[in-house]
């Protein structure tokens, strides 16, 4: 029984209690709960990606907090200890040279492995996050205009073949050359090279989000709460932001986690061909590149970054797998 | 099987109690139920949704583990075809996969998503001969055939070819059962077989279940919420209620004398067609618990709210090279009605006849190609999409899905706000006042107001729905099949609260149903289409008491009366297949015209197509 | 069917001439010289006239109207020309790399065995492993062998090909000498011998990619049979008495693979681009190495008639993906 | 014996992608070319011409060379076969001429070309070079794996426009060299055989060729000295520890040589703020601060030329201040404190000058303007360590160094849209290396007059990249021309070197030897620097 008066009008007051409860709602039995709550329920039990969250704040924090601790110049070269071993590798071979002054080592200039890793890491995971940030933008813009505006998809969708079809390296090349000048003007050599590898990451990357989206607008739209909506005069835009965007979210965030890892690893390819970054700011990707003619002999210089890389996209990939359940109200209410 | 021992029931369940492990602990699906089912009987067992209606039936096939079930009491004891006995319950899948299909066969609830979609309806009635028969191709689609002419289905050679999408709903249900029936099983369960499809088609499928249980013996457990459907099949009912057996009996016993306040209540809640034979005006159901304050009739006024003249929409149908229209869907055709003030007009008629899309072309939510609407005075048709965005104000719809017609992701409150927020009716604080105010008046607790829809049970949203509807004080609201999907005891509450709604606020129904019963309920007037015309139209008692037109009349025969002692005989029904009403670019049908029978009955002479 | 594709088909004409346009003025305009590999002790005099003759000094409409027509008018002739033995294009001009001197379909033609071979079976390998992969772990959802299947997946999907390429060549050619670091692409298959040793090189790239696309297509692979392992018919059929074998591998996996069905589709135009980074960490020539080396030379007909041959295959097989879809899932029919 | 040693395997990282040097003029291209056709005349792996189609080296004191040193008359060796059977002669030599001297063909060999007026064929075996002006040294045309003798009969149709037509011809040169084409895959691989009428019936000793092309250094390296795939790798432009862990692989070892190649920074002596626009780069604006000696000597000062070598070539590297470091008689070698650094020496350099940090933030000033100065090169691993290092030090000194590399296809080529070419320089200091070909430095010293500055007005060509402009040296470089005597011109050159150095034009880095790697089964490698690398070809061997 509910203490709600409203809840008993209809059955009013003279028949036995069984039969009035029988002809009642059922009110959910527990209590009600914020959504973020139930949101956060659901994905706690998804044990992939409690690591993905643990493992990315980890990584996150430390690419950010990290240098502030361990103040070490990553360029800074100390060419009297290159070459230096991770300290670990005295454990088993004593004669390594190694030092606390150089806990994972340091490469062929001297340059301390722990303080590229770590300044190499903001400079991956900012063009991850920027990058698939920008290209979520463009593939759900274009894929709800394409899906929900039945005149602009057809062109919309061959816009996406032309995209698909774009070479990402002369786009690079040619980006370089109209825009660095006036980035390098407004944001700095770094940053200017930083706005434009995200451009071109997202805008060649963009393409699967919105078919995707695109596909469920398509489905969505012919749902009855659309119509209901335009029924009570709910205009396109408001139709659009409150009734599809929710409701594709959960394809968004899974292009999302894909997205992540996609761009850090174009960026990482990008470095490995050498276009990117100036030379002296490291990336995972460039450290990686770098080191590859010297795996046998340095290891940890590749498995570093690489393992640096791998993980944080794994985790990533987990944690969209957790969010899209956590998200979708049909595996929530379960 | 008539030789087999008459004596013994074919199955009996004891004490069945179904669990289900879900991810917040230990769900029961199935508390405590017990009941038997003798050779050649039928036992419906009714109960509203969730109540546990499928899980007993699925456990009985063990498939209720391929759901996540888990049987955690009781026997299920069945009776072989040779003669052991043996509790299903302990049976393991190997020797479950040689009953199932054989000597028990099921008819699933939804036709519609029942059949495999990719293979052929003849491949899909075949497999489960050549197990259990080891019959070869050949003669498997020979027997399929046999099968497919003793369901009755038009065509049956042709059938065998096609995939399930090509059938409509009725022939795919008797694809269903005949699928059932291919071993012929002693034990058929039919699960709900007949609670998506329309009355014409309901009434068919209930008769030749009723032969073919009658010609081969076999025992029917029979599950449904339709109380009038039990009333036609059952020889014994047995009644659940959350998980429970509440009672168990003979159909007369059950009908006549029912014990459990939850039957009681349950029968109350069922509108029976002919109540409200002899009364002019609609007056809300007496419900079990209501007291005793008699119903009182709603009059409405004469004053016109709605006038509609002419109507037409049509569906273009694109093909060729050049995408061109090549032939138009003729969904609504010529349709003229008026509605009054303060009172109900429905539209009856068989899926697909254009109800839906009358509806909508009045809201201009479907452009009409032709035809004239006056909602109080103003001419809906000539508005711009900025006028018609304003006239929206003044007629609002609910829709027949409450699962499908409320957003997901949004909080109640927020969906009932949207429409105030849109036209800016009231700003600040006093929105949610507003949406405060609505809750109450459709009886939800204000509690409610911060959940999601799926926190809420179908007649609670269906409310909600209402509660968005009238947050712009409209004047008109066309139900499109606003209480169809839901359980008979909330279908009654939320009928009444419409009505009580209309009294007060004088609101205009357009209410959109295939539901003869729910539409005697509630109507002032009545009409009647087929294939995108009204066949007939008038005041609801002069259409209900006096049917004119040969459809409406089928139509009238085919409902099922929720009283053991009315039941319909096969011979009755003569349903002649509904033609297509896709017609090539040009042609042009003739207008409706009318003949009128008695004051505001007006039969249409024209041809109509039936 | 017929009508909807060969209006996609026609449709799309306009369409790639477009892309091709939007690709040729993207080139036009990106720095980059074919004259950047010429040493520095050619003076730039010299370069100029080189310049002159690979037809530089024209406008770049004038370059982009004989790349045209070149590619839609000479070059089917040439193809014709080769199938019946005429002589139509006899003395035009085709479309002639920059680095080379030579027609770029010719090298195109040659390339493609190495990358089919090497792109195309990682491709058919990585389907063999994916499709079980995913049915299964679909079926035993959230048993240990899906966890562990999904973990290897997303492992396979995080790593880049150019970090697991030299692994493997240290692990596998230097250490332990099992497999050649460097393919050899003018091996000819004859007998059982000579394949073994294609086998060997084949291995490692092979097993780069297929890692990578199995990752991808073995997601694919369960989402859609959780989807429909779910679905009412399913019970159906069980309902009949078939055995799980049949009901998952029949009645499941036939309506599972009308959308993996089309991603598999979708993917092929991938195979033909080939995989830069794959194919140029172990020196596999094929069609990605080529597109690396050609941009990174600046030949703009070789970028060019390979970028839209990518783009022709990417519309292709959108068009083929939905023919597909439609003829796979009997309740969509187009028109 | 001919053919008797199986099959020798080559890896070149950069694949040939023709076969026919004129069109092409890309190392790997001349050098694969270089075993199918060859000249009248090499170098050897010392720098010293020999004759190789003819029987002895044309001179004034022989008679070969008249006095005015107007006209050069080779002596074709009697005898020899094209390898389609068919004998070379005179007009051959005479065709390739007129091949590469067709002003529509954009022959890649053109300079060699260019300073002859005609070229007779009094009978089948002598070919008289007339040129137009008294040239002194006349070894350009027909000597060298850049300029080979093609056969006329094959190539007599694709002469002008029709050269890049000609692809069969291209891919399948006739040649007189030890092997004949098979199978040309081009950028891929090259399968050759062994010429049958090649000139010494005992050679080549390998029956085939494979020559594959594509990949990396790192990974040709591996192919030859770790893995044994291949038998000779060409030009491993590795960090030398990387080298050293290849060479431990026990299968094969590197070889060095070393020609003129320089890895040098160039200084720019014009004003390259971009923001001066296009025009006012063709009016030369001075540096702010790079023409002030105290700054170029003081940033030379700050390297350490010889940390250079050991981190970025090791043995395929040497220490060196000239701009002309081979042949050893035009090199300057004397150059003050070349091989040590002296930050210190720079910092007191820079404050005698006056030049200080006047405002606080560690970077010094002069006039104002602060040492800040962008240093671009082309993307290459080794370059970006020396970018580093380069950068510390000069940071060291108290300047402000960005540093920026751009892809080698967009620094080296002439893209005039392009803001990145290492000829427009829109930067402030640049590195990268260059050479010339033969032994005479006489044209690459030409490289820093006055009208060889690029200007939008030439499309921005133009060697002087610098834009080094100095009278003085444009005179000396005139004197060099008409001089003949060997010992004068090197002295000349040497002078020449010495003021680019001093005056402020370049900062030589590293002078770089050729590493290449050979399988320690194959014989007879004889590393050249001066010629292509496969110069001797024929020679090699499987050791047994
Ligand atoms: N797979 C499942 N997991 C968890 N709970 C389930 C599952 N299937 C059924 N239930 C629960 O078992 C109860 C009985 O469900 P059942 O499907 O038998 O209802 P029903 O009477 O058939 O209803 P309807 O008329 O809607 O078909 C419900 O409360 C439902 O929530
Ligand atoms: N958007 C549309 N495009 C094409 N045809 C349509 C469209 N909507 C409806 N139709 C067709 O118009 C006819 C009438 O449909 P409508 O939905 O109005 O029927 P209905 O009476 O409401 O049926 P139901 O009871 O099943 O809801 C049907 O044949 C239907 O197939
Ligand atoms: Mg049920
Ligand atoms: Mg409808």
């Amino acid at each position: 029984m509910t203490n709600s008066p409203q809840d008993d009008v209809i059955v009013a007051s003279t028949a036995t209690p069984t039969a009035i409860e029988a002809l009642q709602d059922k009110e959910p039995l527990a209590p009600p709960s914020s959504r973020s709550r139930d949101i956060w329920d659901q994905f706690r039990k998804h044990k992939g990606a409690m690591f993905g969250l643990w493992f990315l704040t980890f990584i996150t924090l430390a690419v950010l907090i990290g240098p502030y601790i361990w103040q070490v110049d990553p360029q800074k070269l100390d060419i009297r200890n290159k070459d230096m071993r991770p300290i670990y590798t005295a454990l088993w071979d004593s004669g390594a040279k190694v030092g606390w002054n150089k806990p994972l080592g340091s490469d062929q200039l001297g340059r301390d492995n722990l303080a590229q890793i770590l300044a190499g890491g903001r400079a991956s995971m900012a063009v991850g996050w920027a990058a698939m940030l920008l290209s979520l933008l463009i593939g759900t813009a274009v894929g709800v205009v394409a899906g929900y505006f039945r005149k602009l998809d057809s062109l919309l969708m061959r816009t996406t073949d032309l995209f698909l079809a774009l070479p990402i390296l002369p786009l690079l090349l040619l980006a370089v050359t109209l825009f660095r000048q006036p980035l390098r003007v407004a944001f700095g050599p770094e940053g200017g090279m930083f706005v434009l590898i995200v451009t071109i990451i997202a805008i060649t990357s963009w393409m699967p989000t919105a078919r995707i989206v695109r596909g469920d607008v398509l489905a969505i739209k012919e749902r009855e709460f659309v119509l209901a909506a335009r029924s009570i005069g709910t205009t396109n835009g408001k139709i659009i932001r409150r009734h599809l965007l929710p409701n594709v979210l959960s394809p968004i965030m899974v292009s999302a986690a894909l997205g992540l890892a996609t761009a850090i690893i174009t960026e990482s390819a990008l470095s490995f061909l050498g276009v990117g970054f100036p030379s002296d700011f490291p990336t995972w990707g460039k450290m990686l590149a770098d080191a590859v003619v010297r795996m046998e002999r340095f290891p940890e210089r590749v498995l570093l970054p690489g393992v640096a890389i791998s993980l944080t996209v794994l985790s990533v990939n987990y944690l969209g797998d957790g969010l899209r359940d956590a998200l979708d109200p049909r595996i929530r209410g379960r | 099987m008539l030789d087999s021992t008459p004596t013994g029931p074919i199955a009996k369940i004891e004490n069945l109690r179904v669990e289900f492990e879900t991810k917040n602990g230990t769900v029961v699906g199935v508390e405590d139920v017990s009941f038997e089912i003798g050779p050649g009987e039928t036992v419906c067992v009714v109960g509203e949704s969730g109540s546990g209606k499928s899980v007993s039936s699925l456990s009985l096939m063990r498939l209720i583990e391929y759901g996540g079930g888990d049987i955690a009491g009781g026997r299920l004891i069945f009776d072989r075809k040779d003669g052991g006995e043996i509790d299903l319950a302990e049976a393991d899948q190997s020797l479950m996969r040689t009953i199932r299909g054989n000597e028990i066969g099921m008819i699933f609830q939804e036709p519609m998503t029942a059949l495999n979609p990719v293979f052929t309806v003849g491949r899909q009635l075949t497999e489960g001969l050549r197990i259990h028969r080891g019959m070869s191709k050949a003669e498997a689609m020979a027997e399929a055939l046999k099968l497919l002419k003793e369901v009755r289905i038009p065509e049956p050679e042709r059938r065998l070819h096609q995939y399930p999408h090509e059938l409509s709903g009725g022939m795919r249900q008797r694809v269903v059962i005949a699928m059932a029936l291919a071993c012929k099983p002693r034990l058929l369960i039919a699960d709900e077989p007949t609670t998506a499809l329309d009355v014409t088609i309901q009434a068919e499928i209930l008769a030749l279940m009723d032969r073919l249980k009658r010609e081969t013996g076999t025992a029917v457990m029979f599950i449904t919420h339709d109380m009038a459907v039990v009333a036609q099949m059952a020889d014994r009912v047995v009644v659940m209620f959350r998980g429970n057996k509440v009672e168990e009996g003979t159909v007369e016993e059950i009908f006549e004398r029912p014990q459990h306040p939850y039957t009681q209540a349950l029968l109350a809640a069922v509108p029976k067609l002919g109540e409200m034979t002899g009364k002019d005006l609609p007056e809300p159901m007496r419900l079990v618990g209501q007291g005793d304050h008699a119903p009182e009739p709603i009059k409405g006024t004469d004053d016109v709210l709605l006038k509609v003249e002419g109507l037409t929409t049509r569906f273009p149908v694109k093909g060729g090279f050049f995408r061109r229209t090549v032939a138009n869907v003729h969904a609504v055709e010529d349709v003229s009605f008026t509605l009054n003030k303060g009172q109900t007009l429905s539209l009856v008629g068989e899926s697909g006849c254009g109800k839906s899309t009358a509806g909508r072309s009045i809201l201009r939510l479907v452009e009409p190609l032709m035809g004239k609407v006056e909602l109080d005075g103003k001419d809906v048709m000539a508005l711009s999409a900025a006028q018609l965005r304003e006239e929206r104000r003044e007629m609002q719809m609910i829709f027949q899905d409450p699962f499908a017609s409320l957003n997901p992701q949004l909080p109640l409150a927020d969906q009932v706000a949207e429409p105030i927020h849109n036209y800016k009716t009231e700003t600040g604080s006093a929105v949610m006042d507003k949406v405060a105010n609505l809750f109450d008046r459709v009886e939800l607790p204000r509690s409610f107001m911060r959940r999601f829809p799926h926190e809420l049970s179908g007649g609670q949203r269906q409310r909600i729905a209402i509660a968005r509807a009238l947050a712009l004080n409209p004047k008109l609201i066309v139900a499109d099949e606003a209480v169809s999907a839901l359980d008979v005891s909330v279908q009654a509450q939320v009928v009444n609260l419409m009505m009580e709604l209309q009294a007060d606020l004088g609101l205009g129904y357009l209410f959109i149903s295939h539901d003869m019963a729910v539409v005697e309920r509630v109507s002032h007037n009545v009409g009647v289409m087929y294939l995108g015309r009204i066949v007939e139209i008038g005041p609801r008692r002069a259409v209900f008491e006096d049917p004119q037109h040969a459809y409406t009349r089928a139509l009238m025969k085919a409902v099922p009366i929720a009283d053991p002692r009315r039941r319909k005989s096969e011979k009755d029904l003569n349903f002649k297949p509904i033609p297509s009403p896709i017609h090539p670019v040009g042609y042009a049908p003739g207008p409706s015209e009318y003949r009128e029978v008695s004051p505001g009955h007006f039969v249409l002479v024209s041809e109509s197509g039936y | 069917m017929l009508a909807f594709a060969t209006r996609r088909l026609i449709l799309s004409i306009p369409t790639l001439i477009f892309i091709s346009f939007i690709i040729f003025m993207l080139l036009q305009l990106a720095p980059g010289d074919p004259m950047a590999q010429v040493p520095l002790t050619v003076p730039p005099e010299v370069k100029e006239k080189m310049r002159q003759a690979l037809g530089l000094g024209e406008p770049p409409l004038v370059q982009y109207w004989k790349w045209l027509v070149q590619v839609f008018w000479i070059e089917p002739q040439v193809l014709i020309d080769h199938i019946f033995g005429t002589s139509f294009a006899a003395g035009d001009l085709r479309v002639i790399s920059w680095q080379t001197r030579s027609p770029v379909m010719e090298i195109v033609i040659q390339r493609i065995p190495q990358t089919l071979w090497v792109v195309g079976v990682a491709y058919v390998v990585a389907i063999l492993i994916a499709l079980p992969i995913g049915v299964y772990s679909a079926y035993r959802q959230y048993s240990v062998f899906d966890q562990a299947g999904t973990f290897v997946t997303m492992i396979g999907f995080s790593i880049p090909p150019f970090f697991t390429g030299p692994l493997l060549i240290v692990i596998f050619s230097v250490q332990l000498g099992w497999f050649p670091s460097i393919y050899d692409t003018t091996h000819v298959v004859n007998d059982w011998e000579s394949f073994k040793v294609q086998l060997q090189q084949m291995v490692m790239p092979v097993m780069v990619l297929a890692f990578q696309i199995t990752a991808q297509l073995s997601r694919y692979m369960r989402a859609s049979m959780l989807d429909n392992l779910n679905q009412d018919y399913v019970r159906t059929a069980r309902a009949k008495g078939l055995s799980e074998a049949v009901v998952v591998n029949v009645h499941v996996l036939r309506n599972s693979m009308i959308p993996v069905v089309t991603v598999i589709a979708l993917g092929i135009p991938s195979i033909f681009g080939g995989a830069i980074i794959t194919e140029s960490v172990f020196k596999v020539n094929g069609i990605g190495q080529l597109l690396l080396t050609a941009l990174f030379a600046n030949d703009l007909p070789m970028v060019m008639t390979l970028t839209f041959i990518f783009a022709v295959l990417i519309v292709l097989f959108n068009l083929i993906a939905d023919v597909l879809y439609g003829l796979l899932d009997p309740r969509i029919r187009y028109d | 014996e001919r053919g008797a040693d199986g099959e020798v395997k080559i890896i070149y990282w950069q694949a040939p992608s023709i076969l026919n040097p004129f069109l092409s003029g890309g190392t790997k291209d001349v050098e694969s070319a270089s075993m199918i056709v060859e000249p009248l005349a090499r170098f050897n792996a010392a720098g010293e011409i020999v004759p190789w189609l003819v029987d002895e080296i044309p001179t004034v004191a022989n008679g070969g060379i008249t006095e005015d040193l107007k006209q050069i008359t080779w002596k074709i060796t009697p005898g020899l076969k094209w390898s389609d059977g068919s004998d070379f002669t005179s007009e051959d030599v005479k065709f390739t001429y007129e091949y590469c001297s067709h002003p529509e063909g954009g022959c890649a060999q053109l300079t060699k070309f260019d300073p002859i007026e005609s070229v007779e064929t009094p009978d089948a075996l002598t070919v008289v070079v007339n040129f137009k002006e008294p040239t002194p040294y006349p070894y350009t045309a027909f000597v060298g794996g850049e300029s080979p003798i093609l056969q006329k009969a094959q190539f007599e149709a694709c002469v002008g426009a029709a050269a890049s037509t000609c692809t069969e011809q291209n891919f399948n040169p006739i040649g007189t060299g030890p092997f004949v084409v098979d199978e040309f895959k081009p950028n891929d691989v090259i399968t050759m055989s062994a010429n049958p009428n090649y000139r010494d019936p005992a050679k080549p000793a390998f029956a085939k060729v494979t020559f594959k092309g594509g990949g990396d250094a790192a990974a040709a390296g591996t192919a030859v000295m770790e893995t044994g795939e291949f038998d000779y790798a060409w030009n491993l432009q590795l960090a030398p520890d990387v080298i050293a862990e290849m060479e431990a692989g026990g299968k094969g070892k590197p070889v060095a040589g070393f020609g003129p190649l320089l890895e040098r920074i160039e200084i720019n002596n014009t004003n390259p703020d971009p923001a001066l626009g296009p025009d006012e780069r063709s009016v030369v604006r001075p540096h702010p601060f790079l023409g002030d000696p105290a700054v170029y000597k003081a940033m030379s000062m700050a390297i350490d030329r010889a940390l250079l070598v050991e981190v970025g070539y090791g043995q395929a590297g040497r220490v060196t201040c000239s701009w002309v470091p081979a042949p050893e008689a035009f090199a300057y070698n004397d150059a003050p404190g070349c091989d040590v650094q002296d930050i210190e020496g720079a910092k007191k350099m820079l404050d005698d000058a006056g030049i200080v940090d006047t405002d606080g933030d560690g970077i010094r000033e002069k006039d104002g303007v602060p040492l800040s100065i962008l240093y671009q090169t082309s993307t290459n691993a080794v370059r970006q360590d020396f970018q580093a290092l380069i950068k510390d030090w000069w940071e060291q000194i108290g300047m402000e160094v960005e540093l920026r590399n751009i892809d080698g296809s967009v620094f080296f080529g002439g893209d005039p849209g392009s803001p990145d070419t290492f000829q427009k320089f829109y930067a402030d200091v640049e590195m990268y290396a260059n050479t010339f070909n033969g032994t005479d430095p006489q044209s690459y010293l030409g490289n820093r007059l006055c009208d060889k500055a690029p200007t939008p007005a030439s499309q921005w060509q133009g060697e002087n990249v610098s834009r080094f402009c100095d009278p003085e040296y444009d005179a000396l470089h005139a004197e060099l021309t008409k001089t003949s005597d060997i010992a004068e011109r090197q002295r000349i050159g040497r002078e020449l070197s010495k003021m680019a150095f001093e005056r402020g034009s370049i900062i030589p880095i590293v002078h770089r030897g050729r590493l290449s790697a050979h399988s320690n089964t194959l014989g007879g490698v004889d590393l050249n620097v001066w010629d292509s690398e496969l110069w001797n070809v024929a020679d090699w061997y499987r050791i047994k």
